[in-house]
C-alpha cells in the first residue's frame, strides 16, 4: 500500500470503532486496578455515538472527515477522555484538511498532530504514564519506517508493536496524570489503561488493513 | 449490587429530573445537555458554574439557587461532562458580569472546562474565569502530581463564591474570594466500605470486616492507606492532625467545620463524629465557628465520612453568613 | 459491624452532643433526660412534643425548631424513652396553652407517653393532650393488633401541628390540625439491607443479594414479605398501588410526597425513586404540590426507602407553606 | 416456709436481678426473631441500675421496698419494658404497702395486683401473646396453691412450672401486643420473649429460694 486514501482512512477509523466498542468492560478493568474504571465505558460512549451518526459524518476528504469524528468524541466521551481524544482527531483533522491522500511520510505527520493536540490539552509528557506513552513511540517509529521508504501496512505492524512495548514500560511508571495519580506508588507494576488500549487498537487496526 | 434505579445508563438523566421534580420553584433540568441550572438566572450578577462526574449527589445539582451556584453540569457516573457540555452550559448562563467556573482539580475535570472556557472565550466572547479546587490533604501536591483533588471544601467555595456573586461583584472579586476560600480549605477522608459504579455492578475496592480505608477520594479511588477499623474518637484525632498541620490551622484560628458523609453513612454516625471532632479542635484551640454536619459531597454509595476545616476571617465569616437558599444547602 | 462509633453504650449522648454542637443557636440538649429542645422555649404558644427510640435520625432532635417541635425525647436505640424522661420533658416544657405528645403508635412509645402525661396531669396540673401517629400502610389495623406503626409521615405531623402552634392556636386546635394530618398521611416502606443495633454488633435479618423485603418498620422488623429485587419504577409503582388504594387517593387529589432514606441510601437513589414514583402518581392522575426527599426517619444504617402520601386541603396546605426553619427540615 | 418476710422478698429480688443480667443477651435472642431484639437490654438496663442504686433502696417494709424498686424500673428500663415493669412493681409495692410479712394467699394476691397494673398500663389480655401469658397462670396457680395449704416453697416451683408451660403457649400465638405485631402471621412458632423470660426468671427464683 503506497498511500492512504480517504476509503482508507474510513476503513481504519471503523475498525477502530469496533475494537474500542468490543473491549469497552476490558478497558475498564485496565483502569479499575489504580484508576477509576471508567475508561472503557467514557471512551466506548463516544466511538458508539460516531457509529450512530455515522451517515451524517462528511466523508468528502481525510481531514473533514477526521474533524466531525473529532467533535462527536469531544462532545460525547466522558471524562478525561473526550477532551484527549477529541482534540487528537480534531488536530488530526486539522493537518489533513482538504487532503484526499496521504503518504506514509504525511501520516506520520498527522500523528505528530494529534499528539501536540493531546499534549496542548493535557499538558503530559512522555514517562507521564499516559497514553502518550504508546501513541509517541508508535508514530516515532511511522517516521523512522517512512525515512527508509517501508510500506505503509508493514509500517503500521512495525508501529503497533512499537505501541504495545511502549504500553509495556508504562508499568514501571508513577502516574503522574489523570486519576491514577492520587494512588501514587500503588500505580506501579500496573500499566496505564490508555496507553494498553493503544497498543491494543493499533495491532489490530494494523491486521485488519492487512486482510 | 443492590441500587434503586432502573438502567444504569438512564441513570443520571433519571435523577437529576427527581432532584427537579423536588424543587419545581428553584430549578430547571435541560435534559440534552445534561445541566441544572436556576429557574430564575440573574444577568446582573456573576455566574456560577460548577460540574463533574455524577455520584456525588447533592453535588451539584442540590447547591443551585440563591447564594450559590447558577448551573450544575452533570457527567455521566464519576467522569467529568464533556467539553461541549460545560460550553453549552457556559453559553446558557451568560451574563454581563462573566462567568466563574469551580472546577475540581481532577486531569478529566480541568481539561473539559478548560476547553469549554477557551471555546466560550473565542466563539461567543463571554468572559470565564475559573478557579481550580483542591482541598484533600491525603495526596501530596508535588512536582509529579497535577495537585491535590477536590472534594468536599467544594461546597464551602460554592458558599463563598456564591454570596459574593450575590452581592453583585465583579468577575475578578468573585473570582479572588473563591480562591480565598481554596486557599484555606482543607479536608480529610475515609471509608468503611467501598461504593460500587452502576454499570460495573460491583465494588471498586475490597474491604475486611475490621478494616477502613484512611484517604480515600469521592470516586472509589483506594485511599493512601489500609488501616484497622478504628473508634470514632480516634479516627477524629488522625483527621484534625492531618488537616491542621496543613494549612496550619493553630490555636485560636476560627473555622468552618464540615461533617460530611460519603453516601451510606447515616445521620446518625456523623453527628457523633462531629461531636468526637469537636472535642480535638477543642483541645487544639481551634475554635468552631459554625458547622455542617450531613451528605454534601459523596461517593455514591460508599460508607465514611470527610471532615473540612475552612479558616476563616470576618471578611470569609460575612460571606460565609449571608443568605443561600438551595436544596441542600440553606443558611 | 463497622460503625463511625466509640462504645454502642454512649452512642445516645455522643450522637446528641454531636448535634446540638451543629446547631448551637437552636438547640440544647439536657444530658440527664437525654432532651434535645430549642433554646429559646416560647411559653405563649401550645409546646409540642416527640421522641422515641434513636436511630431514626435526624428524627427527632433534628425537628426542633421554629415551625415544628419545642422538645424531643430520646430513647435508646429503637427503644422508647422511660417514663420519667417524657414526665421530664413535659415539665420543661410546660406553657401557657398546654403541650401536645406526638407518639408513634407502637406499645412501648404509647405506654411511656401515657404514662408520662398522667404523671403531669397528676402532680403538675399541666394540661397535655396526645396523638398517635399510624401511617404505615404495611401492617393491617385490625382486632388483633394495637394497629398500625407510625413512621416517616411523622415529619408531616410535626410540621402541621408545629405550624398551628406557632400561629399561637390553642391545646385542642393544634390536636385537630395534627389528628387531620394523621387521618390523611400514608407510608410504605421496602429494605434492600438490614439494620445493624450498635449493641447487638449483627444484621437483624440477612437478605440476599437478589432479595429485598416489602412493607419493613424503622426498627429493622422484618416487613411483610421477602420478594425479588426490582426496577426503581417496579418499586415504585408497587408503593404507590398499596398507598393509593388505603385513604384512597384518588383522581385529582393534591399531596404532599416525601420519598425518605432509611439510613444508606444515597440522594441519588432517593431522586431517582422520586422520578419513578412522580410518573405514576402522574398517572393516576394524583397531584403533587410539594415534595420532599431526604433522610428524614430513618433506621439505622438500613439501605431502602420509604414513601408517604399527604392529601391536601387547602387548610393543610396553608400549614405546609408556613415557614420551618429547624436542622433537618427547612421551608 | 409459712411466710414470705421482708428479706424473702430481697432475696427474691435478689435473684431477679441476677438472672435478668445473667440472660441479657439470650433475651434479646428471644425478642429478634419476630420483635426488635431489645427485650434483654432494656430490661436488664433497669435492673442494674437497681443494682447500682441499691442501698438507697428502702427496706422498711415489702411495700416500699416494691416501690422504691418499681420506681428505678420506671425511669431506667427502656422501651415497653419500663411501663410493663414498673407498673407489675409499683402495683404490688402498694398492695403490700407497711406489710412486713405475706401468707402465700397475700403473696398471690400481691402478684394479682401486679397483673392488675400490667393490664390497667398495657391493656393486654391472657392470649395476647405478652408476658401476661406466663405471669396469670403462674399466678393462677399460687392462688390454687393457697387455698390447698401447700407449702410457699414448693408452690413457688409448681408456680413457675405453669409459667413455662404459660410461655410454651405462646408459640402457636399471633403476637397482638408490642412490636412482634407488626410481623403478623411470621410471629407464629416463636414464643413471645417476655413470657420466655418469665418462666425462666420464675423458675430460677424457685431453685433459689429452695436452696
Ligand atoms: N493529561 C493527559 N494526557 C494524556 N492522556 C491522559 C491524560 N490524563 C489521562 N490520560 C489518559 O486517559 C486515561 C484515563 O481516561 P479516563 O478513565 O476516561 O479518565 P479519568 O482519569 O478522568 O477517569 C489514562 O489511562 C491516560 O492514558
Ligand atoms: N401491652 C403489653 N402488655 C404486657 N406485656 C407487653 C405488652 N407489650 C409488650 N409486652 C411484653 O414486652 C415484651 C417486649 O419488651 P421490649 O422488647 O422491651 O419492648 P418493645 O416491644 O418496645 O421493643 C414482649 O415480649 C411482651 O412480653
Ligand atoms: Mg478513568
Ligand atoms: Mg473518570
Ligand atoms: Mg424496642
Ligand atoms: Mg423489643
Amino acid at each position: 500500500m503506497e498511500k492512504i486514501v480517504v476509503a482508507d482512512m474510513i476503513k481504519i477509523i471503523t475498525l477502530m470503532s469496533e475494537i474500542i466498542i468490543k473491549n469497552e468492560v476490558y478497558f475498564c478493568e485496565l483502569d479499575s486496578v489504580a484508576g477509576d474504571g471508567d475508561f472503557g465505558m467514557s471512551v466506548a460512549k463516544g466511538f458508539k455515538k460516531l457509529q450512530e451518526d455515522w451517515d451524517e459524518i462528511s466523508k468528502e476528504d481525510i481531514g473533514t472527515f477526521l474533524r466531525d469524528c473529532g467533535m462527536i468524541i469531544t462532545e460525547h466521551c466522558g471524562g478525561a477522555s473526550g477532551p484527549i481524544w477529541g482534540s487528537a482527531f480534531r488536530g488530526a483533522g486539522k493537518y489533513a484538511m482538504g487532503k484526499q491522500e496521504l503518504t506514509l511520510q504525511e501520516f506520520s505527520d498527522l500523528m505528530q498532530s494529534a499528539i501536540d493536540a493531546i499534549q496542548k490539552r493535557g499538558k503530559a509528557q512522555l514517562g507521564d504514564k499516559t497514553l502518550l506513552d504508546a501513541v509517541i513511540p508508535a508514530t516515532e517509529s511511522l517516521k523512522v519506517s517512512a525515512s527508509s521508504n517501508v510500506d505503509i501496512l508493514e509500517a503500521m505492524k512495525i508501529s503497533a508493536e512499537a505501541a504495545v512495548a511502549g504500553a509495556e514500560k508504562t508499568k514501571d511508571m508513577v502516574a503522574s496524570k489523570g486519576r491514577a495519580t492520587y494512588v501514587g506508588e500503588r500505580s506501579l507494576s500496573f500499566p496505564d489503561a490508555g496507553a494498553m488500549a493503544i497498543g491494543i487498537i493499533f495491532t489490530e487496526i494494523a491486521q485488519g488493513m492487512n486482510l | 449490587m443492590k441500587k434503586i434505579i432502573n438502567q444504569p445508563e438512564n441513570l443520571v438523566v433519571e435523577m437529576c429530573e427527581g432532584m427537579v421534580l423536588a424543587h419545581p420553584d428553584q430549578l430547571v433540568f435541560n435534559k440534552s445537555s445534561k445541566i441544572i441550572r436556576r429557574k430564575e438566572l440573574n444577568k446582573n450578577k456573576v455566574t456560577l458554574i460548577c460540574g463533574g462526574g455524577s455520584g456525588h449527589e447533592p453535588a451539584h445539582g442540590g447547591f443551585v439557587g440563591k447564594g450559590m451556584l447558577d448551573i450544575a453540569v452533570c457527567g455521566d457516573v464519576f467522569a467529568s461532562p464533556s467539553t461541549i457540555q460545560v460550553y453549552k452550559a457556559i453559553v446558557e448562563g451568560e451574563s454581563e458580569k462573566g462567568t466563574l467556573l469551580i472546577v475540581k482539580n481532577y486531569s478529566g475535570d480541568c481539561m473539559n472546562f478548560d476547553a469549554a472556557a477557551e471555546m466560550a472565550e473565542e466563539d461567543n466572547d463571554i468572559k470565564v474565569e475559573r478557579v481550580y479546587v483542591n482541598d484533600d490533604v491525603a495526596v501530596k501536591d508535588s512536582l509529579y502530581t497535577v495537585g491535590r483533588r477536590g472534594v468536599a471544601g467544594t461546597i464551602f467555595v460554592h458558599k463563598m463564591a456564591g454570596a459574593a456573586a450575590e452581592r453583585g461583584l465583579s468577575l475578578q472579586e468573585v473570582k479572588e474570594v473563591a480562591e480565598k476560600t481554596i486557599a484555606n480549605v482543607r479536608s480529610i477522608a475515609f471509608a468503611l466500605t467501598s461504593c460500587t459504579v452502576p454499570a460495573k455492578g460491583t465494588p471498586t475496592f475490597e474491604l475486611g470486616n475490621d478494616e477502613i480505608e484512611f484517604g480515600v477520594g469521592i470516586h472509589g479511588e483506594p485511599g493512601i492507606a489500609r488501616e484497622p477499623m478504628a473508634t470514632a474518637d480516634e479516627l477524629a484525632a488522625k483527621m484534625i492532625e492531618k488537616l491542621l498541620v496543613d494549612l496550619p490551622f493553630t490555636e485560636g484560628d476560627e473555622v468552618a467545620l464540615m461533617v460530611n458523609g460519603l453516601g451510606a453513612t447515616p445521620l446518625q454516625e456523623l453527628y457523633l463524629l462531629n461531636h468526637s471532632v469537636n472535642k480535638v479542635l477543642n483541645k487544639a484551640g481551634v475554635k468552631v465557628y459554625r458547622t455542617f454536619v450531613g451528605n454534601y459531597m459523596t461517593a455514591l454509595d460508599m460508607a465514611g465520612a470527610s471532615v473540612s476545616l475552612l479558616k476563616l476571617d470576618e471578611d470569609l465569616k460575612s460571606y460565609l453568613n449571608d443568605e443561600a437558599d438551595t436544596p441542600a444547602f440553606k443558611c
